[in-house]
């Protein structure tokens, strides 16, 4: 039996890895501000955030679906805008995997940053740093571990899902067909070999990837405390 | 001269603070109050992180607060640099990254505090490499006070700095803390509960109590005040005299000062003939004496008539106070010695001064 | 001048269109790209704009709803296979010479079918049982997969002793056990209709219409039927 | 069109309430050790808790499937002991659930006891509290943050997921067809009004749930700092 | 009387720490030392909280730490109280709930330690409803002490406890710790940079520097040793004097002494007649004269004998001792004053002490 098509694994890192950057950078102004925000709404916000994840992944490909579709005033604007549609493309992808995965990037974020507080920051501004400044010097190194978490949950997570994939991408073989998708594939094709071969390798890369990543934070951790 | 005026107003839970003051930004200003009266709120006031605060402040023409035009001048646009009470360091940085994040940001703002020289004063090269954690509590004060001064301030506010060191520190970065204004133009605000330290420091004091304001001016005016003595504590009172100094005696190292004709003798100090200074005498120094003693090793010892007595009474002592050609020493004595002295206002006696009993304090007037 | 094709085509049938896709290209130079999902997914696909050009379903139903949603070339509509089912189980002792036999005495645990609310497999499995009189009987004994696939592997791993698979997976080379089975007689379901059809923005797709003729070809039929599907 | 049976919608609830409690207190330990451990092989730990995330959920569930079924050495030890098979049970949806959650617990868990660090256990210590008593009293209320980010996500993920529950569960209704399985069936079958009914009722279950919880943490908030 | 044996040894980086002592397990022993010298890391030790320290400790017939064997008792089990230098109130508790957190799990030792008394010891009950954070320095501190107190320890350690407090809440809060060993039965390590709490509160001084025990033992012989002076200080040194109660003067509220024949006027002390007790005195509030001066409010003149004199070059300054009757009184003075009087040892003299210039400490010896 020839050894399966690895092309969807690239295509997968290159998704989680994508998803996981924007995701990070979007979801921490979102995060600060529920961390420090004292209006009345921040619950019903904080549970808006959550609410994606309890839809079964296919149900919410299937609204984004409709929603990203060129049907859509959303969808048609966006062909209008870049000619191309979102739906059935890596950059439909990348939005329906942010969606999906927003709750675990804001949450380890929104609590690393409640558990700094206000009294760096208000130290930083005694040294004369602004509020950006002082984000970027001061609150966000010492919310590493709150980054680290939300950086693992969310590209494992982006990994390893595939329902709301499948149906925003449709499966498409070098476009939108990420590995899990391929690996589900086979195992409802009654493909076994293919399917223990390809999981091992995801297995062994993601393994290598996140050992990476924790090693790191064991090497240069954030003293804290 | 500039100053920075507030009139603020804030409050939490039971307790409120509601002051109008306006502080010279030259000098040492003392924030003294018992634990709790609103000193760390005032402070954070000033530098901007009580949100809540209401009124006005105003630092020279710049406009800080003024909260009827929700006018509010960012923290890190006011320049005012602030040592911690409880020194928040940052944690992820080492000694050294704490300092150089200050003096990155402050380079702009006059190049007269070196990195190098701050160092220095608060020896802190041991420590350059080590995590905030792994110091000492008066190490973190040390680098916490190098850090708020590399922010090369306007203003500089400091919450009981100096609280958790010895002696021998202190008295190593007391001379800096004290040369600030006249060396770098940062005129200081200082909060302490430590007496020793308010009458080497300040130039002026405001005290509080309750979140309010019970007597501010000048240390000298201050510190004479009967009313504040509560405050301050009976075995620190005392005055502050104005004098000049006289003439030097290199041999024994000692300098006489001229006080309203009064000759004082202290130390070496180092100054030149003519300077003014002010000198502090604790109450609890000065002893009385009906004829000059002769043949004792105190060196001072000043005619004068007895202006007013307080006894205490259920304990054992008096106050007095001595009129010395205009100036006034106050005397804590014993009631007995009251008794047999046969002292009372108007009666001429010698005030007896240990010289070692001095603290000095030269300023520019 | 070789074209190219998206087909989007039902889990049971990816095996077999594989093999298919391979012949087509070598007989027509075309390029053939498969997309597998299940038909209810690519049914929703294709409403909401998926780029196919070629849909092979698992059922009848949802061509024919796009055909007349007109999203599928008007006339290219027709059935490719028939699914078959068999009766299968990993374990090569339980099913004898007498298929109904066995479930008749009910000696196992779980029976696994396809959903039949989603997969034709599992409606055909659902009407084979009543026709048995078996139905009611073993309704609690009864565990669903979402697809033939997902039922195959719940009998290939031993949770379920037997259950209703097609029979081009029993016969599939990559099935590793042949285990024991009972081919169901078509009598005992309704035709599991499988329809094909190019869609409409594959009109003038020449590879799409090329590979709907060869599906009909007699390479193509003899390999179907060698998977077990039946050929009108 | 009747309205859909909301039976399922139970059943979700109470796999998504007994997987989350089982988790948090089963990761609590493991968490703990992980916050404070020394050992070298922490790295390796940490990414093996994370890895289950990156296998597709009906991958991981085919693989789950395997593990748990009576053929299995560990599948037949349960059948031995409780009679029972573990596949297409409640348990066996439990525990593949707990699997495949066990990150979205581990994870903000773990950053919550390092963040804490170990300042408060030492007093509590000086004040006669044993280890366990100063984990109930002092670490735990501190962490609540953690684990209220813990419950979250695994709650609504729980509720979510069916790739694994559906291949653990074999959909048997009223044992373990969940909610999620059901609403998947109606948008494969062109159900689309049952499927908007009962996703509507599953988001506004979810929503009332969560937003109960985050308020529950801001009218009685830890404060820390 | 049981003792706390130690015999350790700790390391981080550039510093070790390697001490042997025996803490007796009574009043109060006062860990003094400059910043950084490893005081607080010698109370970690004590504790338990620092895994990485070798050697042995035994309180009393308890093994508490013996790494040879690989013994080591938790923390927990110590029943040793610590106040910390950083407060460490749980902060998810309110102030209340601090207390009460100590006090449930600490019913079984001995109720001689109530609830209430404490709160009222440290006049918490304004702050028993308010979270730590909205504390303020001070109020912190209360807090901790208190709770550390309801852990009805065994043994109390306390690592600056009264840094953040002004005059007057030390001055209240003083007396409770110095009552502590006597009321309660419970021993004191104390570490402190202030001298005035030095002399008020120490029994027994260990001095560190750089991790190594530099002198130890009676504070009376500690403060006298010469080269520990400049650790504490010169504006503090001084001696204790053993003195035993002699008799009262009601009217004017004073206590007189008798010191190896010698006659020391006190403020009223209300101790019985014939207790012994140490009367600190400071070098530089004694003076010397030649002759008993008359008519002066200065009530002790104390006739001796010049013991040694120190003269301290290129300053104003020179120590002498002064032998009275036995015990030795430590007078500063100017070089000045010691050529005018030309002092030179064996000189008979007068030693003058101000009444007020006396700290107090009077302990069942
Ligand atoms: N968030 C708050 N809620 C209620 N009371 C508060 C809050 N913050 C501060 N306070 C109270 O305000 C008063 C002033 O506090 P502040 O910290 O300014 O005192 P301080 O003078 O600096 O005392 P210390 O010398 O002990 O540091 C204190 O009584 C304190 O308890
Ligand atoms: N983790 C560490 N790594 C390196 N050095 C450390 C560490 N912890 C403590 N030290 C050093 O050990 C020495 C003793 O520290 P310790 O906290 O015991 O001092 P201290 O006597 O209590 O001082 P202070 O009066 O300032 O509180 C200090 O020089 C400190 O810098
Ligand atoms: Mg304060
Ligand atoms: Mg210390």
């Amino acid at each position: 039996m020839a050894f399966p098509d690895i092309g969807p694994l690239w295509l997968s890192l290159a998704l989680a890895a994508v998803t996981m950057s924007i995701l990070l950078i979007v979801a921490t102004p979102l995060a600060w501000w529920l961390a420090f925000t004292r209006t009345r709404a921040k619950p019903v916000i904080e549970t808006l955030t959550a609410l994606p994840l309890v839809l079964p992944p296919t149900v919410l490909g299937f609204y984004l679906l409709i929603l990203l579709s060129p049907a859509s005033p959303l969808g048609a604007f966006w062909v209008r805008v870049t000619g191309s549609s979102l739906t059935f493309s890596f950059t439909g992808l990348v939005i329906a995997s942010m969606f999906y995965s927003l709750p675990f990037t804001v949450q380890p974020l929104q609590s690393a940053f409640e558990s700094i507080g206000r009294a760096p920051l208000e130290a930083a501004a005694s040294l004369r740093a602004s509020p950006w400044d002082a984000f970027f010097t001061i609150a966000s190194p010492m919310a590493l571990r709150g980054y680290l978490t939300a950086a693992v949950l969310t590209f494992a997570h982006t990994i390893g899902e595939f329902g709301v994939v499948l149906m925003v991408g449709g499966n498409i073989p070098g476009r939108t067909r990420v590995i899990s998708i391929a690996i589900y594939e086979h195992v409802e094709t009654i493909n076994y070999t293919d399917a223990h071969i390809l999981s091992a390798i995801l297995l062994l890369f993601s393994f290598l990837v996140l050992l990476f990543v924790f090693v790191m934070n064991r090497r240069y951790p954030v003293r804290i405390g | 001269m500039a100053s920075l005026d507030i009139k603020v107003r804030a409050g939490f839970g039971d307790f409120t603070l509601d002051i109008a003051h306006m502080f010279e930004l030259q000098g040492i200003t003392v924030l003294f109050g018992p634990s709790g009266c609103g000193k760390t709120t005032l402070l954070r006031i000033i530098a901007g992180f009580e949100t809540g605060a209401a009124g006005e402040i105003r630092f020279g023409e710049e406009v800080w607060l003024e909260s009827g035009a929700k006018k509010c001048l960012p923290p890190h646009r006011r320049g005012a640099g602030f040592v911690f009470q409880d020194t928040r360091l940052f944690p992820h940085l080492s000694a050294q990254g704490n300092l150089a994040y200050a003096d990155r940001r402050s380079r702009g703002w006059g190049a007269r505090i070196g990195f190098d020289d701050v160092v220095d004063i608060f020896d802190l090269s041991p420590l350059l490499d080590r995590s905030p954690a792994s110091l000492s509590g008066g190490e973190k004060q040390r680098v916490a006070m190098a850090r708020a001064l590399l922010t090369r301030p306007r203003l500089l506010l400091m919450d009981e700095p100096l609280s958790g060191l010895d002696f021998r520190r202190k008295a190593g970065i007391l001379p800096y803390i004290e040369q600030l204004p006249a060396a770098f133009g940062v005129p200081v605000i200082y909060v302490t509960h430590a007496i020793d330290e308010v009458t080497r420091l300040a130039d002026r004091m405001m005290v509080l109590k309750d979140g309010r304001k019970i007597a501010d001016g000048d240390i000298t005016e201050v510190l004479e005040r009967q009313d504040i003595q509560a405050v301050i504590g009976r075995f620190e009172a005392g005055v502050v005299l104005n004098a000049a100094v006289h003439s030097h005696d290199e041999r024994f190292r000692l300098t006489r000062f001229d006080c309203n004709g009064a000759r004082i003798t202290m130390p070496h100090s180092g100054l030149p003939i003519g300077a003014p200074v002010r000198l502090r005498v604790r109450a609890r120094d000065v002893a009385i004496a009906l004829s000059r003693p002769e043949g004792t090793s105190i060196r001072n010892i000043l005619p004068g008539t007895i202006a007013e007595i307080h006894e205490e009474p259920d304990t054992a002592f008096a106050e007095t106070l001595i009129d010395i050609g205009g100036a006034r020493l106050r005397a804590r004595i014993t009631r007995k010695s009251l008794a047999d002295l046969e002292l009372e206002v108007g009666k001429p006696v010698y005030a007896l001064l240990k010289t070692v009993s001095f603290d000095r304090r030269a300023l520019p007037r | 001048r070789a074209g190219e094709a998206l087909l989007a085509v039902a889990a049971n049938f990816a095996e077999v269109t594989d093999i298919l896709g391979k012949a087509f290209t070598a007989r027509t130079g075309h390029k053939l790209t498969v997309t597998v999902g299940s038909t209810g997914k690519l049914y929703a696909q294709i409403l909401n704009g998926a780029p196919f050009d070629i849909f092979l379903a698992a059922d009848r139903r949802r061509p024919e709803l796009l055909e007349r949603g007109g999203l599928a070339l008007a006339g290219s509509r027709f059935t490719y296979a028939t699914g078959q089912l068999s009766l299968w189980s990993a374990d090569p002792g339980i099913i004898g010479a007498d298929g109904p036999a066995v479930l008749k005495q009910g000696g196992f645990r779980a029976l696994a079918i396809a959903n039949p609310a989603l997969a034709p497999y599992g409606r055909a499995s659902r009407e084979t049982l009543t026709a048995l009189k078996l139905w009611q009987a073993l309704k609690s004994r009864i565990v669903m997969g979402q697809n033939a696939g997902q039922t195959f592997a719940l009998i290939s791993s031993g949770n379920a002793e037997l259950g209703f698979i097609p029979r081009s997976a029993r016969l599939s080379p990559r099935n590793p056990a042949p285990g024991s089975y009972w081919d169901i007689p078509a009598e005992l379901h309704s035709p599991i209709r499988q329809d094909a059809l190019v869609l409409a923005r594959a009109a003038k797709n020449p590879a799409a219409t090329a590979f709907m003729r060869f599906l009909k070809s007699p390479e193509a039929v003899t390999v179907i039927r060698q998977f077990g599907y039946g050929v009108d």
